[in-house]
């Protein structure tokens, strides 16, 4: 086997071989757990840039395990799952610095960190499958993997958080797995990289298409939280900041979106999407999230759950960028996984911060945050301004191309939709703002940890949010440049799904 | 009489090892457990060469006396056999390696030395007994033979249940001899039946012409229903959970893992011919997809964690009957799931019997309620448990995924959609029941109980060995399914 | 070979003391019904041209059998007339 | 099936339907069982065939001990596993007293019995090879006379040293092992015996298959384990107040 | 069709197996499930032997062969059987030097 098939199981093992490792060390090894975690990702990023790099060059990069007859595991890298694998390998490494700081004191930290690493491995597993049974093989394990995470607390109300997670996602595991064993049946192997490989069935099995669609859709849109599938993850946010981050902005949602992308996309290929009449429908399932998700946001007081509302809003815009199906909209899309991953996690860290730190949870008794955190408080500015699509923020390249592309589709109410979300996304995010910087502080915090020399809180609370408000500021300033996610994104568009 | 060179030794051996064994534990009383360890390796070994022969060299048979059929008795060791015989040494060896922890840490940790003692005692020929009987049953060509070997089976299992000697374990163990029997005796009066119909005792030329006169219909239908009540397919499977919650830990999972497996492969090797699949065949899967529902029913509504595993081995049964109208054609991947339920779930509950015995020995009690934490005290354990679930649930990466997955797309492919749902829905409510234990067992509560007793390490591991094996199952299924194909 | 009337006889008596020995509610009537059956169960071996199986069949099907039976009789008996005594403690 | 803690449901018009279920039952069995066939015939002209190739004159024994000796060999194991399962029983449970239940007419009969039993299944075990008889009867006999023994409070299984009982009831299994054993070494099949030793092995089978048989039938019929029989037993209710 | 005495026999076998059925349901003690059993299995060696009369003259020794392995078995599984009986019937019988001890504190 040459390199470029051993990098991707490298890729993979990177994350998975600290995860097992941390899961048998003692409770107290705190420097060893730290150090393996941060080497896991830190290896992680330099072989997927390595990828990267590879890909862009034109280079190969597959490996395939006989699963059954007939069937192969294949793990392959084309550039659409290196978008993903990217977002993920750098946001776990963000997220580990965090969680580690976060997770100062309390228990099971062993535990934690190591379904963590598993967690991200699965969700690199994802990125990297090569066909649909592989896909389904690593979305499944992403249910089992985050299950511990969600419990993580172990309070009666994680614990029933932890059920309605199952519920909703072993059930989608379900009807996802029925969806792809029977186009196995009809077709036999699907790979993603064998573009109009259901055409020839639009004559004789139609029904069987539509049936299969929905099924494939409903599976993985439980995880993408579309509307009426989202009920799990608000409940989810009982769980730890870190795994709140991951789940939005890492892991399952965005697993989910790109599922979408990739059965929308590759299996069955936008022709036949809409020469079935599914792309319709599945735009309305969107804007129906996007402003549904938007308008619950606005009646929360927590302010993870509003977080949640928010993220169940802004997946959808992945998905109506695939459906409204035009190069354009689909860049949007495409690079909205990257830039609301971004933006998202700031938010849950920068939330975590202020939980953590002042214990505050409620946005009512935000009042004066901004004077004892700034820099957490100017992290959370920033990102709330990219999502509610401020230029020259990254919020605002994926919607102006979302724009673009509808006009260009001749779709001009979905222009609608994204003003009114827009201007939804304003009206729950600039109250916070507002009572935060501009409000005085009401009594004394509910706890103060107090600060850190230099920094206003354990300085590795802090960083991460800085370096990814950052990030998601300059992804914004130079979405034209060549190492932007946007260019990538038109490098993915341009050699995949302008053609049709 | 035939008496040239004989090279088929390597079928007879996986029996005969484990006979000695057994004798040899039960006159050397000293050290049982050292002996009993020997000898489930060497069994070990001898049931890899006899599947590594298979699979290399294609179906063996051997004419025990250098008779050969219809007078003598031989065994026959085609790829299912010697999938059998395989599954039944790997598990077996790792609820030997169980067992000596486990007899290990009552003896060190308990005062009552001298039952104790005597429990081990019999545990060990008993086993080793029960061991050789499942190997005879699974090469065995002869349905007399067979009848014998349902017998040995059935009595060493029932002596194993009664070891606890507690009440309801004896109680159970009475139902389930009386079961047992009266599915023996059905059993027998089929196989007269068999001999009527055609003369022969020799199961290859019975399965092979089934054609549908009065008497062979009759005599398979005895025999079927003599291997269900056996096999505890429901409404059959009323003795199975209190017998396999209330016998000692290394014991439930031998009963759950393998024994059911006996007769169960019995039934496949009684129908596998096909001609009155097309027509019945539908009547195992629908008795199997009540048991699927019911099972997973009665699992949930459980108290005590191994009365959970044991009803969750009442629903895995319908699994292994659900595919039987899948077999009808050649091709094959419907016997593929049927086998790969059986190997994987062999693994994955002994797995989960294990680890939960493992908690019963180390808290007293096995209330589900009540387990929370135990993930602090026997971390390897509770993994092994949930990793027994996974695969219980087919979720990937698991030999029960693999399984799962060829049952419905066969089912798919032969559009009988009713069995596809099942098997969906099924495995759905197996997610039911197995995370309202999963959940108690790894959830992050802090345990107040204090341990009774130092478990053994080999214990635990042993545990987690088999349920990684039940989830390597999900990434290795080639090899198995080549094995299955040597007929 | 035509059926007899002994033959008749003997299948009819068989017939008739498993009815007995399962309907009796009296265990001990019943085990010796059952040696009783086993012996005429040898008698029918012997009908049958099979005096290997009469032998054994006196032997352990009725001999054998009906002791295991009787012995487990006598302990049970014993068992729960130390029961109805230890009701009858309780009670006092 | 074992109705203690299951509830009785309407005895009044349950044992109805279950009659008339047995009786249809019974019906389809006789049906099919009268119905007339192609009839294949058995295998008896087989047997006569390689009677000769056997080593034995009797049909039976020839079946039991050549052609399906490996049902034998497990049918002895079922034995052992019976005393094995009857002493695990008896030696966690209590020991019951022994009770001499017979008197002096069954003492007479013993004396005049027992000699006589143990001569008939000599003869049995002799004739076996040739006509009707062989270990089982053999075997039987012996089990009877030692039950006998045993219902006159004759403790010969407890003056019988332990390690001697152990060994005679797994004299049969072990020898047939290495019957079979034997012949898998010399590279034929298991239990094969070369023909100018087949009779020899065969009654040295039959003497070994009739002393364990007998010796197993009299140890289920005694039930205890030696062993045992002095441990305290208040072992087992300190055991129980401890659960 | 003339009756031969295997076919009577036969028959009378398998009556033998369904009286025993219909016991091992009915019988309200498990010695006589026991015991239902044993009717059961002497039901199924009858029906097994005259399948030795099948054709013509020659009697077929490998039924018989069967019975008699049978028997054997039977014997061994009725021991089980009832050695479990007696030791449910003893574990049920509460211990016997508890009531002493309640005497004992009685006097105290």
């Amino acid at each position: 086997m040459a390199w470029q098939n051993w990098l991707l199981l490298l890729i993979l093992l990177s994350s998975m071989v600290p995860g097992l490792i941390i899961f048998t060390l003692a409770e107290s090894n705190r420097g060893w757990r730290t150090a393996l975690n941060l080497c896991g990702a830190v290896v992680k990023m330099i072989l997927v840039l390595v990828m990267i790099i590879g890909i862009s060059q034109g280079q190969r990069f597959a490996v395939a395990l006989p699963l059954l007859p007939g069937v192969d595991l294949v793990l392959r890298a084309d550039p659409l799952s290196a978008l993903f694998v990217a977002l993920s390998s750098l946001l776990w490494l963000f997220t580990t610095l965090y969680a580690v700081a976060y997770l100062e004191d309390s228990p099971n930290r062993s535990h934690f960190f190591g379904y963590f690493s598993l967690c991200v491995t699965v969700t690199i597993g994802i990125a990297l499958a090569g066909n649909l049974l592989t896909f389904l093989f690593f979305f499944e394990m992403l249910t089992l993997t985050t299950y511990p995470l969600v419990i993580h607390r172990g309070t009666a109300e994680a614990m029933a958080a932890g059920r309605v997670y199952l519920l909703y996602t072993l059930t989608g595991g379900l009807l996802l797995f029925l969806g792809v064993v029977w186009l196995y049946v009809l077709v036999g192997e699907v790979d993603f990289s064998r573009q109009g490989l259901l055409m020839p069935l639009l004559d004789g099995h139609r029904p069987a298409l539509i049936g299969i669609f929905c099924l494939l859709i409903s599976g993985v849109g439980v995880k993408a939280a579309l509307v009426p599938l989202h009920g799990w993850l608000p409940r989810a946010m009982v769980a730890p900041a870190p795994v709140s981050a991951l789940l939005h902005a890492v892991a399952v949602v965005k697993a989910g979106a790109f599922g979408i992308m990739r059965i929308v996309l590759d299996v069955y290929g936008l022709p036949l999407t809409s020469g079935l009449g599914l792309l319709m429908p599945l735009m309305l399932v969107a804007t129906c999230t996007i402003l549904y998700g938007s308008l619950l946001a606005l009646r929360q007081d927590n302010l993870k759950r509003l977080l949640a509302y928010s993220t169940v809003s802004q997946v959808s815009y992945i998905v109506l960028g695939i459906t409204i199906g035009n190069p354009l909209a689909i860049m949007g899309g495409m690079v909205h996984l990257i830039h609301q991953g971004i933006m998202k996690i700031t938010l849950f860290f920068c939330a975590g911060n202020i939980a953590e730190t002042l214990g505050v949870h409620a946005i009512s008794r935000m009042n004066g945050v901004g004077r004892r955190l700034p820099l957490t408080m100017g992290a959370f500015t920033l990102a709330a301004m990219g999502m509610i699509g401020l230029p020259p923020l990254a919020g605002f390249v994926s919607k102006w191309y979302l724009g673009l592309g509808a006009i260009n589709q001749g779709e001009g109410w979905l222009l609608v939709v994204l003003v009114l979300s827009t201007l939804l996304n304003a009206a729950y995010f600039l109250p916070i703002i507002y009572r935060a910087w501009f409000r005085e502080q009401e009594g004394p915090w509910p706890k103060d940890s107090g600060a850190m020399g230099l920094w206003e809180c354990h300085w590795m609370l802090v960083v991460p949010p800085l370096l990814t408000a950052a990030i998601s500021l300059l992804v914004g300033l130079l979405a034209n440049s060549t190492l932007s996610p946007l260019a990538w994104v038109r490098f993915i568009v341009t050699t995949r799904y302008e053609p049709w | 009489m035939n008496l040239s060179p004989d090279s088929s030794a390597w079928i007879i051996w996986p029996v005969v090892v484990p006979l000695l064994g057994a004798v040899v534990c039960f006159l050397y009383k000293k050290k049982p457990r050292l002996a009993g360890h020997f000898f489930a390796v060497v069994t070990c070994g001898t049931s890899t060469v006899l599947g590594w022969q298979v699979l290399s060299q294609g179906v063996g048979r051997h004419l025990l006396g250098g008779w050969s059929p219809p007078l003598g008795i031989s065994l026959r060791a085609d790829g299912p056999a010697a999938l059998m015989v395989m599954m039944t040494a790997v598990t077996g060896l790792g609820i030997t390696l169980y067992s000596g922890g486990y007899f290990q840490s009552r003896l060190a940790g308990d005062s009552q030395d001298h039952r104790f003692r005597a429990q081990e005692q019999s545990f060990w020929p008993l086993w080793l007994l029960l061991w050789a009987a499942l190997n005879g049953l699974f090469l065995s060509g002869d349905i007399f033979n067979i009848y014998i070997s349902l017998e040995l089976v059935a009595l060493s299992s029932v002596g194993l249940t009664v070891l606890s000697g507690k009440p309801p374990s004896l109680v159970a163990a009475m139902r389930y001899l009386l079961v047992s029997l009266l599915g023996s005796l059905t059993f027998l009066l089929g196989v007269g039946f068999f001999y009527k119909a055609h003369g022969t005792l020799e199961l290859a030329v019975i399965s092979k012409a089934l054609a549908p006169t009065p008497p062979v219909i009759m005599a398979l239908a005895l025999v079927s229903v003599g291997l269900m009540l056996k096999t505890a397919l429901f409404p059959f499977h009323f003795w199975l959970p209190p017998a396999h919650a209330n016998a000692l830990a290394p014991v439930s999972a031998i009963l759950s893992a393998l024994v059911i497996k006996g007769s169960w492969y019995l039934f496949y090797r009684f129908w596998q011919g096909g001609g009155l699949l097309a027509a019945v065949g539908i009547v195992p899967a629908l008795l199997g997809s009540v048991a699927i529902i019911w099972g997973a029913f009665q699992a949930f509504s459980q108290q005590r964690l191994k009365m959970l595993v044991a009803y969750s081995t009442v629903a895995q049964i319908g699994y292994l009957f659900v595919a039987f109208p899948l077999l009808v054609d050649s091709a094959g991947q419907g016997r593929d799931a049927l086998f790969y339920f059986a190997i994987s779930h062999s693994c994955a509950k002994a797995a989960m019997f294990l680890a939960a015995g493992t908690f019963f020995l180390q808290l007293g009690h096995d209330r589900i309620r009540d387990l929370a934490g135990v993930r602090q005290l026997l971390p390897v354990s509770s993994f092994a448990f949930a990793l027994g679930g996974v695969s219980l649930m087919g979720l990937p990466p698991s030999g029960g995924f693999i399984a799962k997955y060829l049952l419905v797309s066969k089912a798919i492919s032969q559009d009988l959609w009713w069995l596809a749902l099942i098997a969906v829905v099924g495995s759905g409510l197996t997610a039911v029941y197995v995370f309202r234990a999963v959940s108690s067992v790894l959830s992050p509560h802090l345990l107040e109980e204090r341990p009774l007793l130092v478990v053994a390490a080999s214990m635990q591991w042993s545990a987690l060995a088999l349920a990684l094996l039940a989830i390597v199952l999900g990434i290795m299924a080639p090899l198995p399914l080549a094995l299955l194909e040597v007929t | 070979m035509v059926v007899t009337a002994f033959d008749m006889l003997l299948c009819l008596t068989l017939v008739w003391l498993a009815w007995h020995v399962l309907a009796s509610r009296d265990l001990f009537r019943a085990v010796v019904l059952f040696i009783s059956f086993g012996m005429l169960m040898a008698l029918g071996w012997v009908r049958l041209r099979a005096p290997d199986l009469a032998l054994a069949e006196a032997a352990i099907g009725s001999g054998l059998t009906g002791a295991l039976f009787l012995s487990a009789l006598r302990k049970l008996a014993g068992t729960t007339k130390e029961k109805r005594r230890l009701d009858r403690d309780e009670e006092r | 099936m074992v109705n203690s803690g299951r509830k009785r449901v309407s005895p009044a018009h349950r044992p109805w339907l279950l009659l008339v279920l047995l009786l249809l039952f019974f019906a389809a069995l006789a049906w099919v069982y009268l119905v007339p066939g192609s009839v294949p015939g058995g295998l008896a002209r087989q047997v006569d065939a390689s009677l000769v190739a056997s080593g034995v004159s009797s049909r039976v024994t020839a079946v039991l001990l050549n052609f399906r000796a490996y049902d034998t060999l497990l049918e002895c194991f079922i034995l052992l596993l019976g005393v094995m399962v009857v002493w695990s029983l008896r030696s966690a449970g209590t020991t019951e007293p022994r009770q001499p239940a017979v008197g002096a007419i069954l003492a007479a009969l013993e004396r005049l019995l027992l000699p006589l039993m143990i001569l008939v299944a000599g003869y049995l075990l002799w004739a076996g090879s040739s006509q009707a008889g062989g270990a089982f009867q053999a075997g039987a006999i012996l089990g009877g006379a030692g039950v006998l023994l045993l219902l006159d409070s004759s403790p010969f299984l407890d003056i019988l040293p332990k390690k001697a009982l152990v060994w005679g009831i797994t004299l049969a299994p072990l020898f047939f092992l290495a019957v079979g054993v034997a012949a898998l070494t010399q590279g034929r099949p298991f239990l094969t015996y070369r023909f100018q030793e087949a009779s020899l092995v065969i009654v040295a089978l039959e003497v070994a298959a009739a002393f364990s048989i007998g010796l197993c039938l009299a140890t289920l019929f005694a039930g205890r384990l030696p062993e045992y029989e002095s441990e305290p037993a208040q072992d087992k209710f300190a055991a129980k107040r401890g659960e | 069709m003339a009756l031969s005495p295997s076919l009577l026999y036969g028959l009378t076998g398998l009556m033998l197996f369904v009286i025993g059925l219909a016991a091992l349901f009915t019988s309200p003690q498990l010695l006589g499930k026991i015991l239902a059993v044993n009717i059961m299995a002497s039901g199924i060696f009858l029906f097994l032997i005259t399948l030795a009369h099948g054709s013509g003259t020659l009697i077929d020794p490998v039924p018989q062969a069967m019975v008699l392995t049978g028997i054997v078995v039977s014997v061994s599984s009725t021991a089980v059987a009832l050695a479990l009986l007696c030791r449910i019937e003893a574990a049920a019988r509460p211990p016997a030097h508890l009531p002493k001890k309640k005497d004992e504190a009685r006097q105290g």
